[in-house]
């Protein structure tokens, strides 16, 4: 056990390493992708929290997504709220108040039923962020204008390009290692444990005395603010926030990150993000029929390796060593 | 240095096929009986810009201004005079505006203290890069892959004349479906990545809104052809420099009342169907503001608002049936207008019903004849296939067009070819002026001096990077030479009766309706 | 609002009777699958949109062979059927490689099927909407109360009944149906007694498919073939499913025509709340009843 | 001292009734065994018992508090722990992940969102200390799912054991393995009860053999009620449970 921790923790150092190198020697547009891939960090990281270790698959969590950033969009135009820090705790305590209300409903199911109503969750406010127009600006979303504060400092001086690629950068790097270390601890924790648990047998688990639906609860909360989070970082790089951040493909694509990468993994699902943003934009660019590429890459992970790529990677590894 | 020369504008002639050598004068266009005719002369032609240019293209643009005394600039504009002149011709039924636009002789007068020489530095050999957004799926495809189509065709004719200043032009798609942030990233991919010039194209209005700051944070020449809303013109971009943008939205339905109050002056009652997104809420909108001008005792009865995305309209229809209104009116422009008269007219919507079908020409080639009724108001945006009449750009595309994709062409293709003419000429007029490669600020510059032969008939920007089109608007008709409806009557609507001059809001140019 | 006079009415039900047919068998095709194979199979929707393109390409080749338009419903039926090669080349290829893994991967190998069909489509057909030259009218018009409908929405209702009752004959009096009932119920006990169940599975795929294409084929006349369609198509038929409850085909029938009802009556009372109408009966459903109306307890 | 109270207990599953009208006062340090043929309710008792299922009508009464609606974590936490016919564990957590589970959940320790559970010094010896009565130490870095039957069905009862149960419910502990292991496994079981002071039991139990050997009291079911409820030697004794028990 002690080894694979430190195995782990010397994997995680080197991607450290290498993502705060980025903006050095990357050309400008893998840059974007780097950075729009950490947003998505913890958006994944919450929904496996959810999926891998409490057996729970959500087909709504593009619900919290948008969540996150339409509370960053809503507050900064409403109330010019500035600093960054403020929008994303106002993103994760909306997402806590929105989770809490919707996971009491949902975690009352489990397997088919909860994917299905965490489905009608997320379209029901899909329609309700395009009725509410006065609010939520309808089809076309809410514009964010201006640059946020990052720890009080005003970057508004610097071009756009070169604000995201620097300062916004490091902040978002910062905030992904600090949510994905926590997230880390907390599945390692007595409740983190305690999930498995419920996820491997729940009834079992209710029969050793683990309050089985206020755990579900617990981890659907904790879940939503994780892609809250992720939300309110990805709206300031997109600087626009629309209803089709909670239509259900949104969702589907959260899903197919986090299966790509491999679920079973702790850090299955951060392989996935990266290798599913690099492989879209290379696909997109490459051919129009794209889809017929990711419908074959999904089939084929789930039929042989349907741990994903961590798995597949550990596979090989095991191969080698064995050989 | 003063000048106050004026001089025809100038379209390269070696640059482009016979066809586009042809310019239309007022006189032709008249005589040919095209119905729009923008005889312009923008005279204008400066050549102390030249040296400005100069100055900036030796330097860093942010230095070089510093050093420059920015010119004073004298505009002198003639009051417009738009006459209209209805023809009557054999037919009764068969009516048609032919309006003739006599756009002022601008005068500009430049006066300006230059601190340089041009240099005169050859053109670039390798060949400008055009990034084209359209969707290649869902229920927009329709009109972006025309739209796509049409650049193809575009850029193959420039070619084949040897390029823009000998540079040939080379197409890189990408697609505008997905999510507003792929779409960004492809945005910035292009720019940051593949290098483009600059980036046509785009038809969803959520596209348009993400699209315009970020085309002046990436100081990125954008040419939308379609993408424009209402908040997108008054909040998001108050003084663009490199984002130009279609003609407002509500536009179709602004012609369509129009023609509405013309060809079925005894309505009353009006029920609306139109996608629940801003596009179809402001169209409804415009829609009853402009007919109740005209005819102040319309009344709306009901209003349907199915979503965007949706493919089966049989509740709808049924509840529009029971509604009985005198005039539906509806702003699908996709695949889901075909659909929805074909589901109205299987159960005789159109029997009871009048309709302003006011962009269903989008999809004019799917309106099969089998179900789409004559007398339905239809209207073609920008260009119709069949009009202007005479006008040899148009005879010359439609006909490659239908040889290439066995298809008619609808009206993105106008939108699209006059993108790329416009920013052919703004090139070469840039470069005539400064006497070398321009940079992108320089032709964004350009782009709303210069008045091209489109598909349609001449077409500019206004300053305020708006489009300036007329729009195309009639009565479904069978014709035993297609297989799908034509429009006969067909008007066209003049740019400046179809959206408020710069600067002004939707609601106080109604008012200014008599 | 408007007042409910009895043409009003009846333009409502009829309309909504119709809807509910054509979602009647998409669903059918859903839960038929999900109760024997226990599947909730996504691609139902992509069989419906393939149903329509193809029923299309149909009907205009045998109309330019110069076949009488009067044939066009049995032209279209032959096209649903024609698909139903789909059924065991997917069943084999594809979900015979998931039955052992957990549902959500078998959600999810559906939803990658989905992917790949939408795209196919669209390599083979077009972005364009596909319309065909069979008019709705062909079989004439039926006058009520001062409306009119084409009697091609009696057939298909018609046709969607039928289906219904051969369905359930099928399942209920034959061999195969019986086969098929047991390994519902007990898949080893009808190893035991000597049922095939691939060969079971494969009959429940099909079954599944050709009612998808079956439904997608008789649409045509009345709209057109448009990219999306299919996705729209699968959000109805699990609305209808979890309000049936999974699996129950009496009760796909009833949510079909509540479904297909309500929206007409909503979208004519409260044409604001249509979009909404759906998901909110989905999660009113799960909520007092997560079985659904008619579904067996978990 | 009475320790559970089961006080005119029905279960109704549809139509068919499983449980009628069935009365059982259970002692603390009484281990006892409930036997009757397939069918006569033993199983649907103890479900009754641990909060699976909810009586139809009747009250379940833990020294003299009302348990009768409460969930099956709430009585684990009063001190009723039940092992499951078919062995119940989590297949793919280690032998020793799987007690440390039970572990975490019996000292309250569940929601530690903070602590690693792997650096807890008490839930580490506890764990491995029951480990080895129930002889599975050497085994504990196996996946549950991949030990040998047996092994299931102890790591089964020794989770159950590791909350320290007043009232423990074994429902066919033995069930599915060969009569040689039978006895190994009782041995362990009964062991493991006294080291871990565990005193008060209830046995569902087809082998006669052990019911008698390991009980101070043995109730019989047959058709939902109860036929007979004394010490081994007199149920032993009656025919009619004979008849019933052996169809003789």
């Amino acid at each position: 056990m002690k080894k694979i921790l430190s195995g782990n923790l010397f994997f995680t150092l080197i991607l450290i390493a290498l993502l705060a190198l980025v903006p050095y020697i990357a050309p400008p547009f893998y840059v974007y992708l780097t950075l729009t891939s950490l947003a998505y960090i913890p958006v994944v990281i919450g929904f496996n929290i959810l999926f891998g270790y409490t057996g729970l698959l959500s087909f709504g969590h593009g619900l919290f997504l948008a969540l996150g950033m339409y509370t960053t969009a809503f507050l900064m135009r409403n109330y010019t709220m500035e600093n960054l820090e403020v929008l994303i705790l106002a993103s994760a305590l909306s997402a806590f108040i929105v989770g809490l209300g919707v996971g009491y409903i949902c975690v009352k199911y489990t397997r088919i039923y909860f994917a299905l109503l965490t489905l009608a969750f997320g379209m029901v406010f899909y329609t309700l962020l395009i009725k509410f127009t006065p609010i939520t600006g309808g089809d076309e979303g809410l514009r964010i204008t201006f640059k946020p504060l990052l720890l009080g400092l005003d970057f508004r001086y610097l071009p756009h390009l070169d604000f995201l690629f620097q300062p916004y950068y490091y902040y978002v790097l910062g905030i992904v290692i600090i949510l994905t270390v926590l997230a880390y601890i907390i599945v390692s924790s007595h409740f983190g444990l305690s999930l498995k648990a419920i996820k491997e047998n729940s009834e079992k688990a209710e029969a050793l005395g683990i309050n089985i639906k206020r755990f579900r609860l617990y981890s659907f909360v904790i879940s939503a603010i994780y892609t809250s989070i992720g939300g309110a970082l990805l709206a300031h790089i997109t600087s626009h926030v629309t209803p089709i951040f909670s239509y259900w493909t949104t969702s589907g694509e959260i899903v197919f990150m986090t299966l790509l990468g491999g679920f079973t993994n702790f850090f299955g699902p951060i392989i996935g993000v990266f290798v599913y943003t690099l492989l879209r934009d290379f696909i997109m660019s490459t051919i129009i029929y794209w889809r017929i590429l990711f419908g074959a890459a999904l089939l084929l992970i789930i039929i042989f390796v349907p741990g994903g790529i961590s798995e597949g990677l550990i596979r090989i590894y095991k191969h080698f060593k064995g050989a | 240095m003063e000048i106050g020369k004026p001089k025809p504008k100038k379209i390269s002639k070696e640059a482009f096929p016979e066809i586009l050598k042809e310019r239309m004068s007022r006189r032709e266009a008249l005589s040919t009986g095209a119905k729009i005719g923008i005889a312009a002369a923008i005279a204008a032609i400066v050549a102390g810009v030249g040296g400005y240019f100069g100055g900036v293209s030796t330097a860093p643009t942010r230095v070089a201004t510093q050093t420059i005394t920015q010119p004073a600039q004298t505009i002198t504009q003639e009051a417009q005079t738009i006459t209209q002149t209805v023809i009557k011709t054999e037919t009764l039924a068969a009516q048609t505006v032919t309006q003739t636009i006599t756009q002022p002789a601008q005068t500009i007068t430049v006066t300006q203290i230059i601190t340089g020489t041009p240099a005169k530095v050859p053109v670039p050999s390798e060949p400008l890069r055009f990034g084209v957004m359209g969707f290649q799926t869902g229920s927009f495809a329709p009109a972006s892959i025309a739209g796509m189509n049409a650049a193809r065709i575009w850029a193959d004719w420039v070619n084949q004349a040897g390029g823009i200043l000998g540079r040939k032009v080379e197409l890189i798609f990408e697609d505008e479906t997905g999510p507003v942030d792929v779409r960004k990233e492809r945005f910035t991919k292009l720019t940051v990545e593949k290098k483009v010039d600059a980036i046509i194209g785009t038809t969803a209005t959520s596209t348009g809104l993400a699209f315009g700051p970020l085309a002046e944070q990436l100081q990125q020449i954008w040419i939308s052809w379609d993408a424009t809303t209402q908040q997108g013109l008054e909040e998001t971009l108050p003084n663009p420099t490199y984002a130009f943008k279609s003609i407002n939205n509500e536009a179709e339905s602004v012609a369509g009342a129009v023609l509405t109050a013309r060809f079925f002056p005894d309505i009353r009652t009006v029920a609306g169907i139109n996608d629940d997104y801003s596009y179809g809420r402001n169209n409804l909108e415009a829609f009853m503001a402009i007919l109740k001008r005209f005819n102040p005792k319309v009344e709306l009865v009901k209003e349907l608002w199915p979503k965007p995305e949706g493919t089966d309209y049989t509740s709808e229809i049924a509840t529009l049936k029971a509604t009985k209104a005198d005039l539906i009116h509806s702003s699908f422009w996709s695949g889901h207008a075909t659909i929805f008269i074909r589901q109205a007219n299987a159960v005789g919507l159109f029997k009871d019903s009048k309709a302003a079908l006011v962009t269903a020409g989008g999809v004019l080639p799917t309106l099969k004849k089998d179900f789409t009724p004559e007398g339905l108001l239809i209207g073609c945006n920008s260009w119709y296939f069949l009009e202007p009449r005479g006008w040899p750009l148009r005879e010359a595309f439609v006909n490659e067009y239908v040889k290439r994709y066995n298809e008619f062409p609808v009206y993105e293709c106008d939108h699209a070819f006059f993108s790329f003419q416009a920013y052919k000429a703004a090139v070469e007029r840039a470069y005539e002026i400064k006497g070398s490669w321009p940079t992108k600020e320089e032709i964004a510059k350009q782009l709303t001096q210069v008045t091209v032969p489109s598909l349609s008939g001449y077409r500019s920007f206004r300053e305020d990077h708006v489009m300036l089109t007329s729009f195309w608007q009639g009565l479904s008709k069978h014709s035993p030479d297609y297989d799908f409806i034509i429009l006969d009557p067909v008007i066209s609507v003049p740019p400046e009766k179809l959206q408020p001059p710069p600067g002004m809001k939707f609601h106080d140019w109604v008012k200014t309706w008599a | 609002m408007a007042l409910l006079e009895p043409s009003t009415i009846t333009i409502l039900v009829l309309t909504g009777i119709f809807s509910s047919s054509i979602i009647f068998l998409i669903s059918a095709g859903l839960q038929i699958v999900f109760g024997i194979q226990r599947i909730l199979n996504l691609t139902v929707g992509s069989f419906y949109a393939i149903g329509a393109y193809v029923g299309i390409t149909f009907i205009n080749f045998f109309l330019k062979m110069g076949f009488s338009v009067v044939y066009g419903l049995l032209f279209l039926i032959l096209a649903g059927l024609s698909l139903s090669f789909l059924g065991p080349t997917i069943e084999r290829g594809v979900l015979n490689f998931v039955y052992k893994k957990e549902e959500a991967f078998q959600l999810l190998a559906t939803f990658g099927l989905v992917l790949i069909f939408e795209d196919m489509i669209k390599l083979i057909w077009g972005s364009y909407p596909q319309i065909s030259d069979f008019g709705i009218l062909t079989y004439g018009e039926f006058r009520f109360l001062d409306t009119s409908f084409p009697v091609y929405y009696f057939l298909v209702i018609i046709s969607a009944f039928l289906i219904a009752f051969l369905l359930e004959f099928f399942i209920k009096k034959t061999r195969q149906g019986k086969k098929m009932r047991s390994v519902a119920d007990d898949i080893e006990m009808s190893e035991g007694l000597g049922v095939k169940v691939r060969n079971i599975y494969i009959l429940s795929f099909t079954i599944g498919t050709v009612l998808g294409t079956l439904a997608g084929a008789l649409i045509i006349p009345v709209t057109a073939a448009v990219l999306g369609m299919g996705i729209e198509a699968i959000v109805l038929a699990f609305a209808v499913v979890v309000i049936a409850g999974l699996g129950s085909m009496r009760g796909a029938l009833l949510a079909s025509l509540i479904v297909g009802l309500l929206q007409a009556f909503i979208t004519f009372i409260f044409p604001e709340l249509t979009t909404f109408v759906i998901y909110l009966i989905v999660i009113a459903v799960l909520l007092i009843k997560p079985t659904g109306l008619m579904g067996k307890e978990i | 001292m009475g320790l559970l109270e089961v006080l005119e207990v029905t279960k109704y599953y549809g139509d068919f009734k499983a449980l009628d009208n069935v009365d059982l006062k259970i002692n603390r340090d009484e281990r006892i065994s409930i036997i009757g043929p397939n069918g006569a309710g033993k199983t649907t008792l103890l479900n009754l018992i641990s909060g699976l299922l909810k009586p139809t009508r009747g009250k379940i009464i833990l020294e003299g508090k009302n348990i009768t609606n409460m969930s099956p974590s709430e009585r684990c936490k009063l001190g009723i722990v039940k092992s499951f016919q078919i062995p119940s564990y989590f297949p793919n957590l280690t032998t020793l992940d799987n007690l440390k589970v039970a572990l975490i959940s019996s000292l309250g320790k569940s929601k530690n969102f903070l602590k690693s559970y792997q650096q807890d010094e008490e839930i580490n010896n506890l764990s491995e200390r029951a480990l080895e009565v129930f002889g599975l130490y050497e085994r504990r870095n196996f996946l549950a799912k991949d030990l040998p039957h047996g092994d299931k069905k102890l790591l089964d009862v020794a989770s159950a054991f590791a909350l320290r149960p007043k009232l423990i419910l074994l429902d066919e502990p033995t069930s599915g393995v060969s009569i040689k292991e039978k006895r190994d496994l009782m041995g362990t079981i009964m062991s493991a009860l006294k080291e871990m002071e565990i005193s008060s039991l209830i046995l569902v139990e087809h082998d006669m053999d052990i019911v008698f050997n390991y009980s101070s009291r043995v109730v019989v079911l047959h058709n939902g009620k109860i036929l007979d409820d004394s010490s081994p030697e007199l149920v032993k004794a009656n025919k009619e449970v004979a008849s019933v028990m052996f169809g003789s």
